[in-house]
């Protein structure tokens, strides 16, 4: 399996080639672009609905990469965010008639909020505590959305309606194929500016040693709180539109699984390599509808993947170390 | 492994855009929606099950409108997210209709994608309220709704000369929803709510409810939630030396309380769905369905049967399987019957009578209640 | 019921539940004590050490009944079988990664924990297994008190792995050489100690009282599921930081002290049932906050 | 007397009831270039670690240049104008050489999130400044073009020696905290440190505070020295003065290994 792993990186290995490459870089994400856009025609109802997801995850993926690949913490509540834009959403739209678009930068500030509340106080513990602190505090989002009234208890809020863009009514499947690759595209935009800035390179030099980052002026707290909100923000964004795609949402789409399902994204591809994220959104969505037909196996299968992956290429299945910078 | 990067690399979207193939001449698709994994996949094979049994019977009787059915498995496996992609799956293949639903937390995201491509849905098992406003008005529920247990189970203790009650969900949106439901109707009823809890599901240790249950000295404990914690539940409840009555709703209708709870469940009231056993037109239903699956037919298998049934009727009523048609014949529905007894729908595409019975726990096993 | 019973009933229950957690929290807090990791995978080792229980009872019980007997045989196979399967679990996964980046280890751990659970997910259907036992549902009153049978043999038999584990730690080579590790490990290498065996001996004691507490509440609450590790690791973790992580009083203590604050939490009004983890999850952040040392730990050099 | 760059003032300092420095009164010059030497254990890296922020002192002053130092993080005290290198090499790995002398930069600007994302004119400048500067002291010390897109942790050991001094200067530190500079280094590239030491004073106008072992290179290169003998700081003086203090030599005699690095 493990020599397996190599190969199957070898067979990426050309496809990394094109993605590192300057020249080479620019066309080929312009024809995959253009393959996308023109796509939904030729795909049927399911396909889109798929790649809906996947696009969905890219964003969900990239946000927790910037917490966990860039500035190295272990999230394991990560959903909550998720949760938090969702909920915003849903609960203002659908409870006051407050316009979508109205609710959406309110639902990034609801969750930037979420991120300085519960991050301020624990970034200083030691990772392994965040890691649990983080997973007690997705649980109690869940639980809570869970036994409000306002959030629509178990059940989950129903009718949210779909928004309105300059006459367009966002309705159909196809309409949130193009919505959610258009966030898609921007997260990977807003990924790569971050990457290559001031910022970005904090988080890394936190990352490999805070004490020298420290030594060398970095405030590792202000710097770590700074990850937490923007990953809370892209949370937030992906379940803003998450919402109004379904209509309906409700505590289950919130739990554990849901933010481990995140995290294996980011580590499968390969934490703190874009288009690695994108790559492992891509294998988590659409891995287990191709193994459909193992049933209970399937997430088997991707736990074992995982491990694999830890123990034999813990720089996830994209090639390279570092990529995008 | 290397395929599988290969499909991802190059041809996934080519390989998925694929999976609509073209309709095979002659046969009508017809999906059957419900979790085939996951924890209550034994529901869901169960119901697929009954569906098969219905599809075999048609088929063997010249089929609907010329055509043979085909029946194509959407696994929900009780999640919402699972559930969105199955439903699309199963419009990308082109089913005329769909039946099935088990969890109704699975079973609201769904409905709007039935609605968006014109799909008749016909609901088999989920009957939670809150499926009633995000019904877009192509689904029928032909099992009664939780309000209708709600009403079926005050009628119940009334005649039992209960007084006071407690409640127990498992915060899911099902036992939720219908704990919500019993506890408007006992208090419009007269009675008294003495205590109303929430626990997690795979919890195993209840005493903490079990006491705070026992300090109010309830003369009934309503469990509203799944079989395999309403056991664990109903033995510590009778080993703290609770004495008052007992009564579980119908998503622990099914016998594996007893395996679970043992003789602790002796004398628990279930509220229920027609089960097969207890219904005069299923006799060669059972039959047939222990000579293909050597089992007993499970709790839903009756409702999923109808539900076919049903809608080949109303396909041959409309003469055609246009969507709108189809869903004007089920609207139509009056008095036709199977084995779970006549349908007929209400203005919200609810069944229009309450099928509910009233089971006892006897040597390990349920019979109707007097 | 009056108030004062209800109190002393919440205390039977909370020290029940807290004799569960305290087990599944020594572990945590002995192997954190080691290596320094956050073993997510302890919980379901708790899990299958329930399953191998069953397993192992329903083999035997042929011969020797499945009364409390029978039971504590089974239980006894399951500690020796899950202790290997730790230790095993040890050597392929966490021994490589001693040296990696944390988050690196960490995730590892997660994976571990996914595959046992889905393993257990594949192999039983996601079903409920019925634990079958003779255990009768007898026991004494004390006034307006009723305590079970079952309920006293629990706790003791918690108690009593609990004084064998203290007597393990404080008197036996083993136990020594354990502590000596904790505190560093190329010291112990330099002092001729085989820090790697050390480890292995931690992991399997560790994951042998998790065993113990799966078969235990297998047979107690009477039925088995693939996912039942998940909260009680979860709840575990959060007793060993209340108690003070490494510490083994301090897990004890955190165990009782958790499953106490969760029986109570479900008699406050305003808490009740459904808010009670919230509760739970709350202490474990402000615990964290405030005293990340816990009670018992001992405090860790401060940097600023 | 000019004032002090750095003035320490009656620091003390303990760890779970265990006094590891007491009373310590210690002072850098402007421009000076001062070593901190004493035997081992001697408290000297805590020394450091207290008045770059890593430890609090349960009592005294830090003031640099006017300012208190005592109560920052070592973020803030190295925004305030210490910088430091550390005992074994902390360079941030899987990084580039480039990239680690910017993040000295890091305290030196303020460009955030949304610059970023937008790609504001200002930080885009700001990005430019950072690289130019790292350039700059990449060149000081003499480390050539063709190793700055290399991973850092791949240069020879003197050359990254240097790397992190360029790093510590890219902070543009008014005083240098030099944590065993010469620690593996053979006798040429200590004689380029000594070489570069002087030119960091000189040319950049830097204090340099130096806790160092090799008595050649600290007699070399002194124009202070304090001693420091558990905890207790024992002697401060010119290079002969040193030299001569009875209380310096019974401290370095007394050593039970007998530690020959303090050659009389």
């Amino acid at each position: 399996m493990a020599g397996r792993n190599i190969q199957a990186a070898r067979l990426l290995g050309p496809l990394a080639a094109v993605a590192e490459n300057p020249r080479l870089r620019g066309p080929a994400l312009g024809i995959l672009l253009a393959v996308l856009l023109i796509a939904p025609p030729a795909l049927g109802s399911y396909a889109t609905v798929i790649l809906t997801n996947a696009f969905l995850y890219v964003v969900l993926a990239l946000g927790l990469n910037i917490v966990v690949g860039y500035a190295g913490l272990l999230d394991l509540g990560y959903a909550a965010f998720f949760a938090v834009g969702a909920y915003t959403v849903g609960i203002l739209t659908e409870r006051f008639g407050v316009n979508f678009w109205v609710t959406l930068p309110i639902a990034l500030a609801v969750a930037g909020l979420a991120g300085v509340i519960i991050g301020g106080p624990t970034l200083r513990l030691r990772s392994d505590y965040l890691a649990i602190v983080t997973l007690g505090f997705g649980e109690i989002v869940r639980i809570s959305a869970r036994n409000m009234k306002i959030t629509g208890s178990a059940s989950g809020l129903t009718g949210i309606e779909q928004p309105w863009l300059f006459g367009w009514h966002i309705a159909t499947p196809r309409d949130f194929y193009y919505v959610f690759l258009l966030l898609a595209v921007l997260a990977v935009f807003i990924s790569v500016r971050l990457a290559g800035s001031r910022l970005g390179r904090a988080w890394l030099y936190v990352r490999y040693d805070e004490d020298a980052a420290e030594a060398m002026g970095i405030d590792r707290v202000r710097v770590k709180l700074a990850a937490y909100i923007i990953g809370a923000m892209f949370g937030a964004t992906a379940g803003a539109f998450f919402a109004v795609n379904l209509g309906a949402i409700s505590p289950e789409s919130f739990s554990f699984n849901q933010s481990v399902l995140i995290l294996m994204a980011v580590v499968l591809g390969g934490m703190g390599k874009i288009p690695g994220v994108i790559l492992g959104a891509f294998v988590v969505i659409i891995g287990p509808e191709l193994l459909r037909a193992a049933g209970d196996l399937r997430l088997l299968i991707f736990a074992i993947f995982l491990l694999l992956i830890m123990l034999f290429r813990p720089s996830g299945i994209w090639p390279g170390r570092r990529a995008g910078r | 492994m290397k395929h599988f990067t290969r499909v991802l690399a190059a041809g996934a979207l080519l390989a998925m855009a694929g999976g609509a193939s073209a309709q095979a001449q002659g046969t009508l698709k017809v999906g059957v929606e419900v979790p085939t994994t996951g924890s209550e996949a034994t529901y869901g094979q169960d119901m697929y099950n009954a569906a098969a049994i219905a599809r075999d019977e048609i088929n063997a009787h010249g089929g609907v409108l010329g055509k043979k059915i085909q029946l194509i498995v959407g696994d929900d496996a009780c999640d919402p997210q699972q559930a969105v992609n199955a439903a699309s799956k199963l419009v990308s293949q082109k089913v005329v209709a769909v039946v099935g639903g088990y969890c109704s937390g699975a079973t609201v995201p769904v409905l709007k994608i039935y609605g968006d491509a014109h799909i008749p849905f016909v609901i088999t098992a989920a009957n939670s309220t809150a499926l009633i406003p995000a019904n877009p008005g192509n689904a029928f529920l032909i099992n009664s709704t939780g309000d209708q247990q709600a009403i079926t189970a005050v009628k119940f203790f009334q005649h039992k000369k209960i007084k006071t009650l407690a409640i127990v969900n498992e915060g899911d949106a099902y036992s939720q929803n219908l704990a919500d439901l019993m506890r408007t109707a006992w208090q419009k009823a007269g009675g008294k709510v003495v205590d109303f809890e929430t626990v997690n599901k795979g919890e195993q240790d209840y005493s903490s409810v079990v006491t705070a249950i026992d300090a109010k000295h309830p003369d009934a404990v309503f469990w509203t939630a799944y079989y395999a914690d309403g056991g664990l539940l109903i033995r510590q409840l009778r080993q703290s030396g609770y004495q008052g009555m007992i009564a579980v709703g119908d998503g622990s209708n099914s016998v594996k309380l007893f395996d679970i709870a043992g003789k602790a469940a002796e004398g628990v009231y279930a509220f229920s769905n027609p089960i097969a056993q207890f219904l005069p037109a299923a006799k060669s239903f059972i039959a047939t369905y222990k000579k293909e699956y050597k089992a007993e037919p499970g709790p839903y298998a009756p409702l999923t049967y109808d539900g076919m049934q049903l809608l080949v009727w109303a396909m041959k009523k409309a003469g055609t399987t246009n969507a709108a048609a189809v869903e004007k014949a089920l609207a139509s529905a009056n008095g036709v019957h199977w084995l779970t007894g006549p349908i007929a729908f209400t203005k919200k595409n609810t069944l229009a009578r309450s099928n509910f019975v009233v089971l006892e726990g006897k040597n390990g096993a349920w019979i109707a209640a007097k | 019921m009056s108030l004062s019973v209800i109190i002393a009933h919440q205390l039977v229950n909370g020290l029940v539940l807290g004799s569960f957690y305290a087990l599944v929290a020594l572990g945590y807090t002995m192997i954190f004590g080691v290596i320094k990791l956050l073993n997510f995978a302890h919980g379901d080792l708790y899990m299958v050490g329930g399953f191998v229980g069953f397993l192992a009872l329903s083999a035997i019980s042929g011969v020797v009944g499945s009364g409390w007997g029978g039971i504590f045989l089974a239980m006894l196979l399951s500690m020796i079988g899950v202790g290997c399967l730790g230790v095993l679990i040890e050597r392929i996964a966490y021994h490589p990664m001693l040296h990696a980046p944390r988050l690196s280890i960490l995730i590892t751990a997660l994976a571990v924990s996914l595959v046992l659970q889905n393993a257990v997910l594949a192999l039983t259907g996601g079903q409920y297994t019925a634990f079958h036992t003779d255990l009768g549902f007898g026991g004494i009153h004390l006034g307006p008190i009723f305590i079970s049978y079952n309920q006293m043999v629990l706790v003791a038999t918690a108690a009593g792995l609990m004084v064998a584990l203290e007597f393990f730690v404080t008197h036996t080579q083993y136990g020594r050489a354990m502590r000596a590790v904790a505190i560093d490990h190329d010291m112990c290498r330099l002092m001729g100690i085989d820090v790697s065996a050390i480890i292995g001996v931690t992991f399997f004691v560790g994951t042998a009282l998790a065993a113990a507490a799966g078969t235990m509440a297998g047979a107690y609450y009477g039925s088995l599921w693939y996912f039942m590790g998940f909260l009680i690791g979860l709840k575990a973790f959060t007793a060993a930081v209340i108690g003070g992580i490494g510490s083994i009083p301090g897990a004890m203590l955190g165990g009782l002290i958790l499953g106490l604050l969760e029986s109570f939490g479900t008699q406050i009004p305003g808490i009740g049932s459904a808010w009670k983890d919230v509760f739970a999850f709350a202490v474990l952040i402000l615990v964290l906050v405030l005293k990340p040392t816990g009670l018992l730990g001992k405090s860790e050099q401060e940097r600023m | 007397m000019s004032e002090n760059l750095l003035q320490l003032r009656g620091i003390g300092l303990a760890f779970a009831g265990h006094t590891v420095l007491q009373n310590v009164d210690f002072h850098v010059a402007p421009k000076a270039i001062v070593s901190l030497i004493g035997p081992n254990g001697a408290g000297k890296t805590s020394l450091f670690n207290c008045i770059t922020g890593f430890y609090r002192p349960q009592r005294g002053s830090i003031v640099l240049d006017g300012a208190a130092m005592h109560a920052l993080k070592p973020h803030a005290v190295t925004a305030a104008g210490i910088a430091r290198t550390f005992q074994n090499l902390r360079l941030f790995r899987e990084m580039t050489v480039l990239e680690n002398v910017m993040s000295g930069m890091h305290c030196r600007t303020r460009s955030g999130a949304i610059g970023a994302i937008l790609g504001l004119p200002s930080q885009r400048a700001e990005e430019r400044e950072i690289a130019a500067r790292a350039e700059e002291c990449l060149r000081f010390v003499g480390l050539e073009e063709a190793l700055w897109q290399r991973d850092a942790t791949t240069l020879a050991y003197g050359h990254q020696r240097r790397l992190e001094i360029a790093r510590a200067l890219a902070t543009r530190p008014k005083l240098l905290l030099l944590d065993e500079p010469a620690a593996g280094l053979n006798a040429g590239e200590k004689q380029d440190l000594i070489v570069l030491i002087r030119r960091i004073r000189d040319e950049a106008g830097i204090g340099v505070l130096l806790i160092e072992h090799d008595t050649g290179l600290v007699m070399q290169i002194s124009e202070r020295i304090s001693v420091l003998d558990h905890g207790v700081m024992i002697a401060e003086g010119s290079v002969a003065e040193i030299q001569s203090n009875p209380r310096v030599i019974e401290a370095y005699l007394g050593q039970d290994d007998g530690e020959a690095d303090f050659d009389l």
